[in-house]
């Protein structure tokens, strides 16, 4: 190849055709080029999700029947640990922002990059390091940690477990997460092309915006205790040892204090990627833009004052609970507000019920189950009874999973032709949905009825009357092992033999639309000035 | 209408009817909309879109009013059955509840202690809960009730068990290893029945005692009387003279004496037992003198299970 | 071209750097909500082992870090002026006084290990629970705040490095204004500690 | 550009301001030392977040960035005070 790189050369070569240069696996892991740090993250993701997933299988099985199926307590206890862990620190916290949010946030702003490349790699790195760090704790002397993936105290102090180590790990990852909001933030504010006004930022734009401040702001509380708890391991400080004069309840407290506001890096981006999704498959701008926009930073805010829903029965003040109680009713109000303004989007439109826009929808039903079941979580009477059942498990699952989860699913498979200039075939993502609508279902509403019984979560053993619920969720595990197996091979054969599409095969309105798919490493070859909305479908593809 | 007059599964339950009667209604009414809509305007039938306008003030003002309306009257009704909960009624009879890893044991004001809950019908009773080790959590689904035993502090609850009958008592609070089977129950008897039951004596002597003591410091959580094997090693064949392997290798082992067993009780970090690991707490500071010498006198002799005598309900 | 070519936005850059500054003090935060409750809870027992504190050593410190935010606040001055050596000259001082601050402090934290005052030990062990918290905090927070320290000590003379091969230059100050801004975060927040730990009555 | 007077009055500034804070490290030592009850402690954090906004002001030079910095410092600030004010809902009412 010659020397000089003639200019619309270098912007017609997608972003993924090697350099050359170097070794192919360098040009990835030591890029600063956003697009191939969002799928870095993306494979990474994807991986861990894997893991993740196939210890959740293996809990289920355990719970096929009472007494011990495959494992024994102490490593079923490891298992369910290591399975939060995962899925909360690996997969959904930094599934959508840090995967789709990279690649797409700088294109949908029309910018080059984001506004850090080199912290951005950073990020990245981080992540890659604490999540070894947090699996190698499988491998210690010690043992897998033991403590689920809330680590209280004081048990957490005193488990002989490789805590230490996970614990560590996570703290590395919440860096990686801060670097990733603060980024965001900046880019966001210094980046926008000309144009690109604030009332014409795409939804998805604005969840990242909302996520990024909770990142900065809560994640140092996350980090701060972690450092505590391994003081309490190393140093023995007994700051939260009542023997000592300590308050167990204070850890509790700054656990929540970010674990909750952590539930909205979860959910909020994923929301965003609905806000994408319906407007382009209904044909219709989105309905109630700035309701849509200003909920995102609503729940934002309000979600951060509510972490003592958590600790209703943990004996804290009669007061805490009213206070926390109210304070947690009013997020439903900004989340409720989204889904009208979703389902009104409908109204009007001309509906094509593609695969992004089925696993779209498919968030806004099992994300509204979730969130109901919220409000009897929220309710201080009835938490009393459903708190630590399989309720609860059920209630996080339908909005991680459905919610978080299925975002993530439809956010992957409407950007997969951006990605890869590819596209899979519908009909089997279609079946894929389905069979994970029922299979979920299936799982996690058999799992919302035995905690209403009485079943106690984190056992690995249980009452012979709770049986045949726990068969059914047993069942339902493997439906949706069989769906999603069905959409990662989808998925995997149009990686190389899907059909060539062009930019814009959804004639979405955004910006990311209006460049090669996939699109070239600097992604504009002159910056746009964008002249219109990001839901002005008849003008689709132009900037 | 003083909320302490509400039975505690009253309480919650009318919470929850009302909480889950309003969500079921929003969620259908949600997915009739959507579905009907992705079905008249799906684009086989309607293929182009309408032209109406994607923003209206009046719709976002009444769809933020009426959820925040909803979700407040839900809040308050809410609390008011939490209200119902704490507010303990004065004539209720005081049992306190200990929790350690990983066994409850529930003390009377006789001074009689007892490993399942025993309560009278009919009457309100109040428990007192404390924790010995680690966090646990007191949870009665039966009654609805649920709070956790937190070292340094008592919390407390109570019911009120309209009839005779037996309940699960779960710990819900993930507490260690043995979590799952830190399990017990409630026995509610007739009121006549629970006052004989209250005066009964303990059995106070020979035998008996170190099997109440076991019971009462929860020894056998860990430790069966009848041969199974729990999380520590059987006392079923437990006898003096005998010969233990130990886990630091193959050719280590320790004779079962007085000392020995002295020695497992208040150091057990050390001789650890082949094939079990070290989570046995340590009871230096725990147990008496008095106690602990009836203990080991109890676990020495042969026919355990006879001597011990009849269980409790 | 250049396909990662740099991008030069040195408002874009401070505004990193503050974001960064806010979670650190979000950090430090969480540490000062567990010290106003028990703070809260013990208040004799808190003012009886804060005034076993050094006030000379808090004092002499606080002054210290307040001269070096200043020095190196004039540093980025003097860089705006192209005036290279007094630059020079003043972040050399300011390094010279975040270690200074270590010093100190480890002459202040060696004092104390020698009234058996340290996590476990024995006299804090009989001492009222509050004192055993009070210094389990103590250690904490200034050790974290030391190691601020170091890392601000750190990224400062490479700042140093940087200045004197001309990398950075009136026209390019991030680098120089963004670790200044570091330093005065580690001020602000030793700011607090020193009231709240040495002067407690 | 500016000229070399207004340079000169830009360190002069933070020298001043320098000795302001001095002196009310001064002032917060002098007023520990008297009995004051609970208005110590409040005095002391009042000093201490005055001292802090003339680093922040001036040595930071928050008084020359435009208003998005500000406003967040101000976010930031007022999220650490709920933090803090929410625990003690439950600290004081226990
Ligand atoms: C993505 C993650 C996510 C999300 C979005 C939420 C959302 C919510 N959660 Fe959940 N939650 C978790 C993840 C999440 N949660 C996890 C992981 C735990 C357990 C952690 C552990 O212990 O391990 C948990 C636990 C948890 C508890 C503690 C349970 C316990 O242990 O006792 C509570 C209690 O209040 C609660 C409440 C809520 C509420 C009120 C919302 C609200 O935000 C929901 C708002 C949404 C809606 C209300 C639905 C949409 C609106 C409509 C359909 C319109 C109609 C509605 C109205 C008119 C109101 N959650
Ligand atoms: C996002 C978060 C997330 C997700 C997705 C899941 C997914 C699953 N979880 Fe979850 N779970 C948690 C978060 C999550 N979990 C958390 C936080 C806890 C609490 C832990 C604690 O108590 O500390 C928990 C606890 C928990 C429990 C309770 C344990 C207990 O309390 O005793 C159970 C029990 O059944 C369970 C089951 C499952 C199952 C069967 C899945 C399954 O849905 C998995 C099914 C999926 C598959 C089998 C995937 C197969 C996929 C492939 C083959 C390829 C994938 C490839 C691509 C995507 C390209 N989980
Ligand atoms: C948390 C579970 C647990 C509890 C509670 C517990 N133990 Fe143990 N115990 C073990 C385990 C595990 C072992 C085997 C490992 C070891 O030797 O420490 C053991 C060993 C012993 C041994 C030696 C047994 C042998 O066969 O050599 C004795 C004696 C003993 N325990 C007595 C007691 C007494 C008495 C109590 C109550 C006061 C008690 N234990 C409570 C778990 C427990
Ligand atoms: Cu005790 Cu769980
Ligand atoms: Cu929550």
């Amino acid at each position: 190849m010659g020397k000089v790189i003639q200019m619309g050369e270098y912007f017609r070569r997608g972003f993924l055709e090697p350099s050359g240069k170097q070794p192919a696996l360098f040009d990835w892991i030591f890029s600063t080029d956003h697009k191939r740090i969002g799928l870095l993250y993306l494979y990474s993701i994807c991986t861990f999700f894997a893991v993740g997933a196939t210890i959740g299988l293996l809990i289920r099985l355990e719970l096929i029947a009472p007494g011990r199926t495959i494992v024994g307590p102490q490593i079923y206890n490891a298992l369910f640990t290591l399975h939060g862990v995962i899925m909360i620190f690996l997969f959904i916290i930094p599934g959508v922002p840090a995967a789709f949010g990279n690649f797409l946030l700088p294109l949908q702003i029309g910018a080059r990059d984001v506004a850090f490349p080199r912290l951005n790699l950073l990020s990245w790195w981080l992540y890659i390091f604490g999540a070894i760090m947090a699996l190698s704790a499988l491998f210690g002397g010690g043992g897998a940690p033991d403590t689920g993936w809330t680590f209280y105290l004081p048990f957490a102090g005193e488990t002989t477990t490789n805590v230490s180590l996970a614990v560590f790990g996570v703290f590395v990852l919440g860096f990686s997460s801060i670097l990733t909001g603060l980024n965001f933030i900046t880019t966001i504010h210094r980046m926008r092309a000309p144009g690109m006004t604030w009332s014409r930022l795409p939804l998805f734009i604005w969840s990242l915006y909302a996520t990024a401040w909770v990142q900065v702001l809560a994640t140092p509380i996350l980090a701060i205790t972690l450092v505590l708890i391994l003081s309490e391991r190393v140093l023995g400080l007994g700051l939260f040892d009542a023997a000592r004069g300590g308050d167990p309840l204070m850890y509790q407290h700054l656990f929540w204090i970010y674990s909750h506001p952590a539930v909205y890096i979860m959910v909020l981006p994923p929301m965003g990627v609905v806000s994408e999704i319906i407007p382009v498959f209904a044909r219709r701008p989105i309905f109630g833009y700035w309701f849509v926009a200003a909920s995102s930073i609503a729940i934002a805010a309000a979600g951060s004052l509510v972490w003592g829903h958590h600790m209703f029965v943990s004996g804290m003040s009669d007061t805490a609970v009213l206070v926390f109680s109210l304070l947690t009713f009013i997020v439903a109000i900004p989340s409720a507000v989204k889904v009208f303004n979703w389902v009104a989007t409908l109204y009007g439109g001309s509906i094509r019920l593609d695969a992004p826009m089925l696993f779209a929808l498919t968030f806004v039903l099992l994300f509204s189950i979730g969130g109901l079941t919220g409000l009897i979580l929220g309710s201080a009477a009835t938490n009393v009874h459903v708190h630590d059942t399989h309720f609860v498990v059920g209630h996080f699952h339908y909005t991680m999973f459905g919610g978080g989860g299925f975002a993530f699913f439809a956010a992957l498979h409407y950007w997969f032709p951006k990605f890869f200039g590819r596209m899979y075939n519908n009909r089997r993502a279609t079946w894929a949905w389905g069979t994970m609508v029922i299979g979920f279902n299936l799982l996690y509403f058999s799992m919302m009825v035995v905690g209403m019984h009485g079943m106690p979560r984190r056992y690995y053993d249980y009452l012979p009357q709770f049986t045949h619920l726990n068969q059914i969720a047993t069942i339902g595990s493997w439906i949706l092992a069989l769906g999603m197996a069905l959409m990662a091979v989808n998925l995997l054969i149009a990686l190389r033999r899907g059909q060539h599409v062009g930019a814009n095969p959804w004639e979405a309105a955004t910006l990311e639309w209006t460049v090669a798919s996939p699109p070239p490493p600097e992604n504009f070859e002159e910056l746009p000035q964008v002249s219109h909305g990001p839901y002005d479908l008849k003008r689709a593809g132009e900037a | 209408m003083t909320p302490t007059l509400l039975d505690t599964v009253e309480a919650v339950d009318k919470v929850f009817l009302y909480i889950f009667g309003i969500s079921l209604v929003l969620f259908l009414l949600i997915t009739g909309v959507m579905v009907a809509f992705a079905i008249r305007f799906h684009h086989s039938r309607h293929p182009h879109p309408k032209d109406v306008p994607s923003t209206c003030l009046w719709l976002e003002i009444t769809w933020t009013l009426i959820p925040t309306l909803i979700v407040m009257s839900m809040f308050w009704y809410g609390w008011q059955g939490y209200l119902s909960l704490v507010n303990v009624p004065p004539d209720a009879f005081p049992i306190q509840a200990v929790a350690r890893q990983w066994s409850w044991s529930f003390v009377y004001p006789s001074g009689r202690t007892s490993p399942k809950l025993v309560v009278p019908a009919e009457q309100p009773v109040r428990i007192d809960i404390v924790s010995e080790d680690v966090l646990h959590s007191l949870y009665i689904p039966a009654f609805r009730i649920k709070k956790d035993a937190v070292p340094g502090m008592t919390t407390h609850v109570w019911f009120r068990a309209p009839q005779t009958g037996s309940f699960d008592l779960f710990c819900t609070e993930y507490c260690g290893l043995a979590h799952a089977s830190m399990i017990t129950s409630v026995e509610v008897l007739s009121a006549a029945d629970f006052k004989t039951w209250l005066q009964t004596p303990q059995l106070a002597a020979g035998a008996g005692k170190g099997r109440q003591l076991l019971e009462q410091y929860g020894c056998l959580a860990c430790h069966s009387l009848d041969g199974g094997t729990r999380i520590g090693p059987s006392f079923a064949k437990l006898a003096e003279g005998e010969k233990r392997p130990l886990a630091e290798g193959p050719d280590k082992s320790v004779t079962v004496s007085r000392d020995y067993l002295e020695r497992s009780i208040l150091d057990p970090g050390n001789e650890i037992v082949q094939g079990f690991s070290a989570v046995m707490p340590s009871y230096r500071d725990k147990i008496g003198e008095q106690d602990l010498q009836a203990i080991i006198d109890f676990l020495l002799q042969p026919d355990k299970d006879a001597a011990a005598g009849e269980p409790r309900p | 071209m250049n396909p990662s070519a740099q991008h030069q936005d040195a408002e874009g850059a401070r505004l990193g750097m503050w974001l960064f500054l806010f979670s650190e003090l979000l950090m430090f935060g969480g540490l000062f909500v567990v010290f106003a409750v028990y703070l809260q809870r013990y208040p004799a027992q808190f003012a009886d082992a804060g005034r076993q504190l050094s006030l000379f050593f808090g004092t002499g410190n606080t002054v210290l870090l307040l001269t070096s935010s200043l020095t190196v606040a004039l540093a980025f001055e003097a860089l705006r002026q192209n005036r290279q050596r007094l630059c020079q000259g003043l972040l050399g001082f300011t390094i010279l006084a975040a270690g200074l601050f270590l010093v100190n402090k480890g002459l202040e934290w060696h004092a104390k290990f020698q009234h058996d005052l340290y996590p476990g030990s024995q006299t804090l062990r009989q001492a009222p629970a509050g004192q055993e918290l009070f210094f389990g905090l103590y250690y904490l927070t200034t050790g974290l705040h030391g190691l601020h320290v170091i890392f601000g000590g750190v990224i400062l003379s490479w700042v140093l490095v940087q200045v004197r091969q001309g990398r950075i230059i009136a026209t390019r100050p991030t680098m120089l204004e963004n670790g200044a801004l570091y330093w005065h975060l580690v001020d602000v927040i030793w700011i607090f500690i020193f009231p709240l730990y040495y002067l407690l009555l | 550009m500016h000229n070399h007077s207004q340079h000169c009055g830009a360190m002069r500034q933070l020298i001043v301001i320098w000795g302001l804070l001095l002196v009310l490290t001064g002032v917060t030592v002098g007023i520990s030392r008297l009995d004051l009850g609970a208005l110590n402690i409040w005095a002391a954090l009042g000093i201490a977040t005055g001292k802090a906004s003339l680093v922040i002001l001036f040595f930071m030079h928050l008084k020359e960035e435009g208003r998005a910095i500000g406003i967040s410092l101000l976010v930031a600030l007022a999220t650490l005070a709920t933090f803090i004010g929410l625990t003690f809902f439950d600290v004081l009412y226990r």
